[in-house]
Formats: structure tokens, C-alpha cells, sequence
């Protein structure tokens, strides 16, 4: 992970499902280099071990909504990765 | 909120919600568990949610559907284990005419199945388990309309 | 048999007449008792029928759209004095898919309406009564499908 | 009416809803000239006091199923006039 600094984003990342499972964990705080964005998230979770399972542009939520991985992410906001979803 | 449900749905309940004396029909879809999926004897399974997240997409697809149609609409999902035959989903439109009552229920399941964050996991009769990942692994090309803006 | 009805319209137990393990969608369309018509308040309705008929034309209605969709299907339509708010009509289709009970429950409702004899008179607010005679008066020229051959 | 003949045709006529008011009678039995159609008991109907109220082409069903005017009628049969349906 990166160093924080004055300039880091700190976010709060949630997995789920089979995602969860491959990673090994469901919530993770991350500090990114600002300017960052929700595709910044999922290529430092694809670098970890198990993120390989992750496609490199999942779907994701940025504070209960759904977003492309351009969405640009500030200080206390929520991620998530979404696996294919299944409802219905 | 409350669109996401650990107890059995109560259809009839969900429909008395919806109706009025000015909206003659009433459009239902219900999904039931069945019991079997891509060949396999399914014996029962377990949905899970990013629960804030599917209250409030429901809360955003039931507005737009009463946004484009003269509509009263509901969708209540069931979580945690469900048996076969059980309803998984329910989404109900009421409107004075049928053409805007079948054109919303449509709406609502369609975007319920494709926006709600929750997943399956099966259990089958042969003892394996897996998750149900039947929707798009990426953002969809044509999602412009759900996503957000940047 | 059994089509039409005096009783109130039981829509959970017409529900699980079609459902089953491997028929996972469910759509379901009710037609309830509106409070006004063309601009009048309506304050109750009774609803006649050409019994046997309606019986038949239901029964052909249900296998017509049985062998048209892999669905399992049910219409039920109520007769006598109904109140505002009460289920006039319910017909429901039962699919492995939701594109087929949707069509299907579609086609129920539309042909039910076209076809099916039964008549409606409206009591109003202001003390009178009339027929209801929103159908084609003659012959539809499009009827070919659902005449009997001469 | 026509006189019964050897060769006259016998049917059962329902009429409902505001066909039966208008014409004051919901059932009749009536004797036609052989070969004969529907569309020939609509006319007959026609030509009683109230009749003016039926189209000249009204739904008809013959035996329980729709048919159109030229459907051929037997003795025995059991014809309906139909007004403007209003089920659903």
C-alpha cells in the first residue's frame, strides 16, 4: 500500500460474494494518491493476492450508487465491487 | 426502505399497498425459486445483499417508474435461505389503464435483476455449492442510464 | 370449470394452482373495480354472463395460450354485485422464463376482454344505471383467429 | 313468424344485457326456412318491436362459440346475440 500522505484519499472498500471469497476479505480502508478515482480501487485490488478473480472493470458503487471506474473518489467515500449480480 | 425482506412475501399485502379505487389494474411478476438451474437439482439457496445499496436502487428504480408511467409501484426481495417455490421477488404496478400497469411491472423486474446488488448462492442435491453469477461481470454498454454521472 | 365466480376472487390460491418447481416466473394481471368511468362516479357494478359460454371461451383461451407458451395458466372472473376495489378479473401465466408468463398473461387478459360474454352494469353517484358496452358492437374484422369456422 | 314447415329449421335465441331489454325477452324459440344462417335469426330479431336497437352484423355465437353471420344453423342449435362485450 501506499505511503499516506497530506494529499492521500483514505476510502473504505466493500467486497461481496465471490469476490469477498477470493480475496479473502470483505471491507478494507485503503489510502490512494489524489487525484484518484474507482477504477484506481480495483487496480489495487487486482494486485493483491486473489484480485486476479477480479475483471478489470467490475462493477462498482460509489456511496450507494452505481458508477463508472472514471468516478473520481474523495476522503470517507464507499466503494464497492459487485460480482455479477443474481436478484430477481 | 424495507424493499428487502428476511419473511416470506406477502403478495396479497403487497398488492393492497399499491391499489386505489382510481387504479383498476394491477400488473404482478413474482420470481420463485425453482428447482432446478443450468441442468442441476437444486435443492435450495441463500441470497445476500449490499443491503443500504438495494434499498436504495429499489427506492431509484421505483421512482422512475413513477416518473415514465402513471403508476403505483412496490418490489420487495427476499434475503437469507429461501426453499424451492418460495417467491424471491415480487414487484407490483397499479395503474387506471393495463397498458401502463404490464409496462411498469416490466420495468421493475428487468431493473431489479440488473441493478440490485444481490447474490445467489445454490446448494445442490449432489452437495456442491455455488454462486449464481448470471449477469454482467463489467459495467453493461448501454448502463449510461443507471450509472451515476462522474 | 370454474372460470367464473360469485365468490371473491382468491388471488394467492389461483397463485399456487400454477405454480411449481420448475415454473420460476409468475405474472399475474387483476382488474379491479374503479370509483369513476368516463367522468362519472361509479358507486358499484354487477357483472352478467352468458354462463356457459363464458366457461368455454375461457377454457379455449387458457389452451390457446398453453400451447402457444410453455406456461401453465389461469383466469378467474368474477359475476353478480361487486364493490369498488374488488377483483373483477385475475388471470395469471407461470413460466420458466418471465418473457413467456408475461406474454402469456398478456394474451390472457386481452382475449379475455375481447371475447369472453359477460357484461357490466354501472351504478352512479347521481342514481342511474347504465350498460357498459366499451367492445366492438359487430364482428371485429381481425375476429378470424377466435370465430369458429362456419 | 314462419309457418312450420317439414323442412323448417327449429333454434333456441338468447339475447342478453340490453339486447334482452331492448327487445323485452332473453330467450326465444323461432322456426326458419331451411338452409339457414345466423345471420338470417339476427334479421328476424331485427324485424320485432325493439329489434331496431341490434347492428346489422351483432356478435353471435352458435353452440357456445363465436361464429360470423354466415355460419349455417341446424335444429337444435342454440344461437346467442351478443351485445358489446365488457368483461375484464
Amino acid at each position: 500500500m501506499a505511503t499516506a500522505a497530506a494529499s492521500d484519499v483514505r476510502v473504505r472498500v466493500l467486497l461481496f460474494a465471490s469476490y469477498a471469497e477470493s480475496l479473502g476479505f470483505d471491507s478494507i480502508n485503503m489510502s490512494l494518491a489524489s487525484p484518484a478515482t474507482v477504477g484506481a480501487v480495483v487496480e489495487r485490488l487486482r494486485a493483491l493476492p486473489g484480485g486476479d478473480r477480479l475483471p478489470p472493470r467490475p462493477l462498482c458503487a460509489l456511496n450507494l450508487a452505481h458508477v463508472g471506474p472514471e468516478a473520481p473518489v474523495a476522503a470517507g467515500d464507499e466503494i464497492a465491487v459487485l460480482p455479477p449480480l443474481a436478484g430477481g | 426502505m424495507g424493499f428487502l425482506t428476511e419473511q416470506p412475501i406477502d403478495v396479497a399485502a403487497l398488492i393492497a399497498e399499491v391499489q386505489s379505487p382510481t387504479r383498476g389494474g394491477i400488473s404482478v411478476f413474482l420470481g420463485a425459486v425453482r428447482n432446478h438451474h443450468a441442468g442441476r437439482e437444486v435443492l435450495r439457496l441463500h441470497y445476500s445483499a449490499y443491503r443500504p445499496m438495494a434499498e436504495a436502487e429499489c427506492a431509484r428504480i421505483v421512482a422512475e417508474a413513477q416518473a415514465r408511467w402513471d403508476a403505483a409501484t412496490a418490489i420487495q426481495h427476499r434475503v437469507g435461505r429461501l426453499e424451492i417455490g418460495e417467491t424471491a421477488v415480487a414487484v407490483i404496478a397499479a395503474s387506471a389503464h393495463r397498458e401502463e400497469a404490464f409496462a411498469a411491472c416490466r420495468y421493475l423486474i428487468e431493473q431489479t435483476k440488473r441493478r440490485v446488488p444481490i447474490w445467489k448462492r445454490e446448494f445442490y442435491a449432489d452437495g456442491s455449492v455455488s454462486w449464481v453469477e448470471a449477469g454482467s461481470e463489467s459495467v453493461p454498454s448501454d448502463a449510461g442510464t443507471w450509472l451515476q454521472p462522474a
